[in-house]
């Protein structure tokens, strides 16, 4: 499912007269049917936000099933959730915190057309986006290991009789098989939604990858920055999804014997 | 009037066969006519007050009468009305409809229950008095009849035209209707949500009857064990009785009486011990863990039939006093371990 | 921030119908990012600290509460919302809107199922 | 004026006129510069052809579906097969004719031109909504040969997820794909409704055929995500067997229903507001005068818009939802109602001191208002939550969402088509055979779907394949109109393809209507304006006709 922004041809960019005081700027890639530049670009990112709305609509279907098996199987749903490492899952929360900052100075460097900046800030983006995907990996690989994919391998026998600590104390209550097997939904939805998600971040570095590619041929070094704007909005939805992500999947109940 | 006997037998059964509504032989039937009736109403009244004025003006102001056409802005008064008017006749829709809904889902309460289960292409009645039927349902006339659904697999919907009454029956839980038949005959059962390749073979015919005819009915088809005593077998047999024994001990709750009384749960909130409870604390037990008590209770998921849930549920309805628990206990409890369910993983 | 403030609303020419608002595009510097990043971070931080406080039920509350903050603070600066016209401020409030109406109408349902059973 | 007085028709004289040299059609040529246009009119065009195709598939298993009910036994087809029957029927009719019928042909062409833009937002955006729509159609086609779907366009689970075989995730994705085609669709308008209208072009002043489709593109973009996510959870189930939707493992059929009623009911708004739009023209233009409460028509296009989202768990009244939810989803649905009555009784009374004739589009229209009239009542038959007790999930149901779609969206539909056949080709349909058309498809329709009403009220249950003898005589009425009705269809292809090269010249504006799509060229140019249009009149201003013609007359003579 490739959002394919407004793309045009990348003609050379020409001598763009720049008045001091209202910046009028003569975009090379301004489309036939647009009145004026002004007007193309508000008509992209009021687009793109249209897009963004679907987007939110979408992973609002998930979030309410996160929400209604949560408040029906709340206890299963606590030592589930304590699978999953809260270090891990913080720091790729910062990671994707510091790739959007760098995207965010990406916009602006290309708003104020310095080309060799937007091009390093594309590639950061692009590193801590992978190093989020990677760390992604890691996690997945260990519930790969536990058997705590959902489907026919899921295995309940950790949740029924939870692993002692050093002290021989338990650390999670331990669950009846019955209530056991509700795990299963719960791992269900963290892979949907951090699936869903990681399957946009994946979309997200292809299209960053194609602007690097353009920027350093210095596309958006001239005023002409709508790409490099609307990518920042998917880029940064991306983000807010994971920041809900994050508290909602990993931090459900990180003090269940009290 | 002349007309000879076999061109009024055709006329006769032409009209029946061809009714503009199903029979109406349940006591709730004529309430939903009357709504049927009175929106038909409207129906029409609107259709002609549009096509009133739809054919009137375009009679009156056809190009030929009326070659130059007047512009006209619009006016907010007539605005007014067709919002008012048709909002005002909703409302009383609204109004009537919700009055009929509730009345048909909410059962009297000395109601007779029979429990329905739905299965991939059939209807399974259970009376409690221990009759089985395939695509069948024998009512008694004049009394209100309870229907307890569920699925086994898929939605169906228990559907009786001539009684005005449907309901879905839906896997997991249960979904009550009722009635009350006032016409002896033998009526249409439909099952009315697509369950399948043969969705349209899950018909069946129900049959109300006077009275007596229903009990010489129930004694001819009964198949010698009532549900409850269906149930006490299930509750024997998958030892049950090895924690339930009715003396205090704190492995398992006493059951006799449970049935309609309020339990408090180990997490705080107050449970209503009705059909759907007692069987999702067979399915799910360590979800419902009365106050006091250890979740330690395995699950019967797939080793109880709907069929069996429900003997149980109806075992512990009429289950008051321990004693036969106990009886049963001192000769059993000797020669046998309480049998283990497969795969349930020791705590 | 503030010195841009100034000539932040000039006359726009209601005439002007291709683009009415004309949204004077406003760059966002470098060092407010910063500020916006490091709030994120601290947000995160808080958010896991809260995590192992024992609020009982307002856990969720409290993480959700964070959360909302942070992808507010990273719709109106990051998404530069703040600046842009009043047609994309309110698109983003109806697509939240819509997602609540999802939400608050279907809990409706799963909240009032016993209510009629006591 | 043109001194006849039974029809408004004012076609230039055919001996000297042509059809314009330069024009949309022949800008271009060869195959390619079709398939990668971005010129709006040809994508309407492509969507156009495609939608007629899927929309004659759809009527194939119509037909079918009523041959097998001819008879009360199964003897025509196997149950699985009557069962894919009407699950390709529905899943064609609903995803791939209805719900992008109307915007993706009439408003592509003509919201551009109605707004005085030269092209949509996005051209290319619009074009891959078209490749998009393509595939989603392909996938379904691939469903049907690879040996078809059998659970209803309505995907109930736990049946679509653990109790069938077919092929259901193909079905799945195909809609799930054809749905992105309808979200781009409406994003497109909106952003060119928003950003993209001529100097002048206040909201006011834009025709009620924008403001419709303004209505149906909000839908389309906030319902169809979830509709997608309700699929994508259907085939996660199926492939990885985990039990979001399936009771056995936790889940909760019921929220399946409530994720795709959430779309799919907005989605019967999507389908109708287009085909309100088109009336609102249709009846202003061959009334001669300006639509009867322009603001109460536009804002009520927005109303139901809004409360649309509001409504669905009207879908759900038996499937054991709380009392209390339903009480209020039933409020709801009545409220959702009133818009709908307020444009019927709007457009009746344009008719009043208007100069009316009775050409083709007319005839349709007058068809739309009757039979959308009895749809939209039986309508408030369902949302009365006594009443949907019984008639729920029978024939009723068929034959009310049959009146809504069929008599009024189609019956728009073809309305619209014949409105601006002339503007979209130049050339104008043959009168006198496509009024028989029309009356053909009113009777036929009723004489198809009326029958529906009262074996509904008797019980007979949706998506039987065998029902009981006494409702034969009702099923052969039925099965006997719908015949009837395929020939009303299957009329305007042949004369409208015959018009294509033998059809009179149409000229720039044969209807003498208002709106800026009939002042320039028809076929219009690439560029539609040679320079864009200042709007300085109302909507429907037959005075500022009056007097554009009056000047270009003396200036000519």
């Amino acid at each position: 499912m490739d959002n394919s922004i407004a793309t045009t041809e990348p003609l050379m960019p020409r001598e763009t007269a720049v008045h001091e005081e209202h910046e009028h700027v003569f975009i090379p890639q301004h489309r036939h049917h647009f009145e004026t530049e002004e007007q193309q670009r508000e008509a992209g990112s009021f687009g793109m936000w249209l897009f963004l709305l679907t987007e939110i609509m979408f992973f609002g279907g998930l979030f309410f099933a996160y929400l209604l098996y949560r408040n029906w199987y709340y206890d299963a749903f606590v030592p589930a959730s304590n699978q999953l490492s809260v270090p891990l899952g913080g720091a790729n929360t910062a990671i994707l915190i510091t790739s959007g900052f760098f995207m965010a100075l990406g916009v602006w460097a290309a708003e104020v057309r310095k080309r060799a900046l937007l091009v390093l800030f594309l590639i950061l983006t692009t590193v801590f986006g992978l190093a989020f995907l990677g760390i992604k990996y890691v996690e997945y690989h260990e519930k790969w290991e536990k058997h705590h994919i959902p489907g026919a391998s899921f295995d309940i026998s950790e949740f029924v009789n939870p692993p002692k600590d050093a002290a021989g104390k338990p650390t999670q209550h331990a669950l009846p098989p019955d209530v056991a097997e509700k795990t299963q939904i719960f791992f269900f939805l963290y892979f949907a939604m951090t699936g869903m998600h990681a399957l946009h971040m994946i979309i997200g570095i292809g299209l960053l990858v194609w602007l690097i590619a353009r920027a350093q041929r210095g596309d958006f070094s001239s005023g002409y920055v709508a790409p490099i704007e609307n990518f920042g909005l998917y880029w940064h939805f991306v983000d807010i999804v994971w920041l809900f992500l994050f508290p909602l999947l990993y931090l459900i109940n990180r003090h269940p014997l009290q | 009037m002349g007309i000879s006997e076999v061109l009024w037998q055709y006329l006769v059964k032409w009209l029946t066969n061809s009714a503009l509504f199903p029979r109406e032989a349940s006591t709730i039937a004529p309430y939903m006519d009357a709504l049927y009736f009175f929106l038909i109403g409207i129906t029409i009244v609107g259709l002609l007050l549009v096509l009133l004025l739809i054919v009137g003006f375009s009679l009156r102001y056809r190009k030929a009468l009326h070659p130059v056409a007047e512009q006209i802005e619009g006016s907010t008064l007539l605005e007014a009305t067709w919002t008012i008017i048709p909002l005002g006749i909703f409302l009383v829709t609204f109004v009537w409809g919700a009055l009929l809904y509730f009345r048909i889902y909410t059962p009297p309460v000395n109601s007779m229950n029979i429990y329905i289960v739905g299965k991939q292409w059939m209807w399974k009645a259970e009376h409690p008095g221990g009759q089985h039927e395939i695509n069948e349902l024998h009512v008694p006339v004049g009394r209100p009849i309870q229907l307890t659904m569920i699925s086994q697999d898929v939605f169906h919907s228990y559907s009786l035209p001539e009684f005005r009454v449907k309901r879905e029956v839906i896997p997991g839980r249960y979904t009550t209707v009722w009635f009350q038949a006032t016409t002896p005959g033998t009526y249409h059962l439909f099952c009315t949500q697509y369950c399948g390749t043969d969705h349209s073979k899950m018909v069946g015919e129900v049959t109300a009857m006077l009275p007596e005819d229903y009990k010489k009915w129930t004694e001819l088809s009964t198949s010698g064990m009532s549900l409850a005593q269906n149930g006490e077998r299930i509750f024997a047999s998958m030892g049950c009785n090895a924690c339930h024994t009715g003396n205090a001990s704190n492995r398992a709750p006493s059951l006799a009486g449970l049935y309609g009384s309020k339990v408090q749960m180990a997490n705080g909130s107050i449970q209503l011990a009705d059909g759907a409870y007692i069987r999702d604390v067979i399915l799910n037990p360590s979800q419902h863990v009365p106050a006091g008590y250890a979740p330690i209770m395995p699950t019967y998921k797939g080793q109880i039939s709907e069929d069996g849930l429900i003997a149980l549920v109806e075992y512990l309805k009429q289950l008051n006093t321990n004693y036969r628990i106990q009886q049963t206990q001192t000769t059993s409890v000797s020669d046998q371990a309480a049998p283990t369910t497969p795969g349930m993983v020791k705590p | 921030m503030a010195h841009d403030t100034v000539h932040e609303h000039h006359y726009h020419d209601p005439a002007n119908v291709t683009n009415p608002e004309h949204a004077e595009h406003h760059i966002v510097t470098p060092l407010q990012y910063g500020f916006v990043y490091i709030a994120l971070l601290i947000g995160t931080l808080l958010t896991v600290l809260a995590a192992d406080q024992n609020f009982g039920f307002m856990n969720p509350v409290i993480a959700l509460a964070i959360a909302c903050t942070k992808a507010v603070i990273v719709i109106l600066f990051f998404m530069h919302v703040k600046y842009q016209s009043h047609l994309i401020k309110i698109t983003v409030a109806c697509g939240f809107f819509t997602f609540i109406v999802l939400v608050t109408m279907t809990l409706l349902d799963y909240i009032s199922r016993a209510w009629g059973l006591w | 004026m043109s001194a006849s007085s039974t029809t408004i028709l004012n076609l230039p004289d055919q001996t000297t006129a042509a059809v314009p040299k330069r024009n949309y059609i022949s800008a271009e040529h060869g195959l390619l510069s079709w398939l990668l246009t971005g010129d709006h009119k040809r994508i309407a065009m492509l969507y156009l052809i495609s939608i007629t195709f899927f929309f004659f598939i759809g009527g194939a298993f119509a037909g079918l579906i009523r041959l097998e009910l001819l008879t009360p036994q199964p003897d025509l087809v196997a149950s699985d097969t009557y069962n894919k029957f009407f699950t390709m029927h529905g899943v064609i009719m609903v995803f791939l004719f209805l719900v992008p019928s109307v915007p993706a042909t009439l408003g592509n062409f003509l919201i551009p031109i109605m707004l005085g833009a030269r092209d949509l937002a996005f051209p290319k955006i619009n074009l891959l909504s078209w490749y998009l729509y393509l595939a989603g159609g392909t996938l379904t086609l691939a469903a049907l040969v690879l040996g078809g779907v059998d659970t209803g366009w309505t995907f109930t689970t736990p049946l679509s997820t653990h109790y069938l075989n077919t092929h259901v995730v193909t079905t799945a994705s195909a809609i799930f794909v054809a749905g992105f085609s309808s979200i781009f669709t409406g994003l497109n308008f909106i952003v060119t409704i928003h950003r993209m209208r001529c100097p002048g072009m206040t909201w006011f002043r834009m025709p009620l055929f924008v403001w419709s489709h303004y209505a149906a593109s909000i839908l389309m973009v906030l319902g169809t995500p979830v509709l997608a996510i309700s699929l994508t959870l259907v085939g996660l189930e199926r492939l990885i067997g985990i039990g979001v939707f399936d009771p056995n493992k936790g889940g909760d059929p019921l929220l399946f229903q409530h994720l795709f009623w959430f779309y799919s009911h907005p989605a019967v708004y999507i389908m109708i507001l287009p085909g309100m739009g088109v009336i609102s023209e249709v009846v202003s233009t061959f009334s001669r005068k300006r639509v009867f409460g322009y603001t109460a028509v536009a804002f009520s296009s927005v109303a139901i818009a809004l409360f649309g989202f509001f409504v669905w768990e009207h879908h759900m009244f038996i499937m054991g939802v709380s009392n209390y939810s339903a009480l209020v989803f039933s409020l709801l649905t009545m409220l959702v109602a009133v818009p709908s009555a307020i444009k019927i009784f709007n457009w009746a009374f344009t008719l009043q001191k208007g100069s009316i004739t009775f050409e083709t589009p007319m005839l349709y229209a007058f068809g739309f208002m009757g039979l959308f009239t009895i749809g939209g009542l039986t309508g408030v038959f369902l949302a009365a939550l006594g009443m949907d007790i019984q008639l729920t999930e029978t024939y009723f149901i068929v034959a009310h969402f049959h009146f809504v779609m069929v008599g009024g969206m189609l019956m728009a539909f073809l309305s619209g088509v014949h409105f601006w056949w002339p503007k979209m080709t130049g050339r104008m349909y043959p009168e006198s055979l496509s009024k028989l058309a029309a009356v053909v498809t009113f009777i036929g329709f009723n004489l198809t779907f009326m029958p529906q009403f009262i074996v509904g009220y008797l019980g007979m249950p949706r998506r039987y394949h065998a029902y009981p003898p006494e409702y034969q005589v009702l099923n052969v009425l039925s099965t006997a109109g719908a015949t009837v009705l395929g020939v009303g269809y299957m009329l305007p292809i042949l004369y409208l393809a015959w018009s294509l090269k033998y059809g009179a010249i149409a000229g720039n504006n044969p209807w003498q209507a208002t709106g800026l799509e009939w002042q320039i060229q028809s076929p219009p140019l690439t560029e539609n304006f040679t320079e864009i249009p200042v709007m300085d009149h109302e909507a429907y201003d037959y005075e500022w006709l009056e007097h554009k013609t009056q000047n270009e007359v003396t200036t000519v003579g």
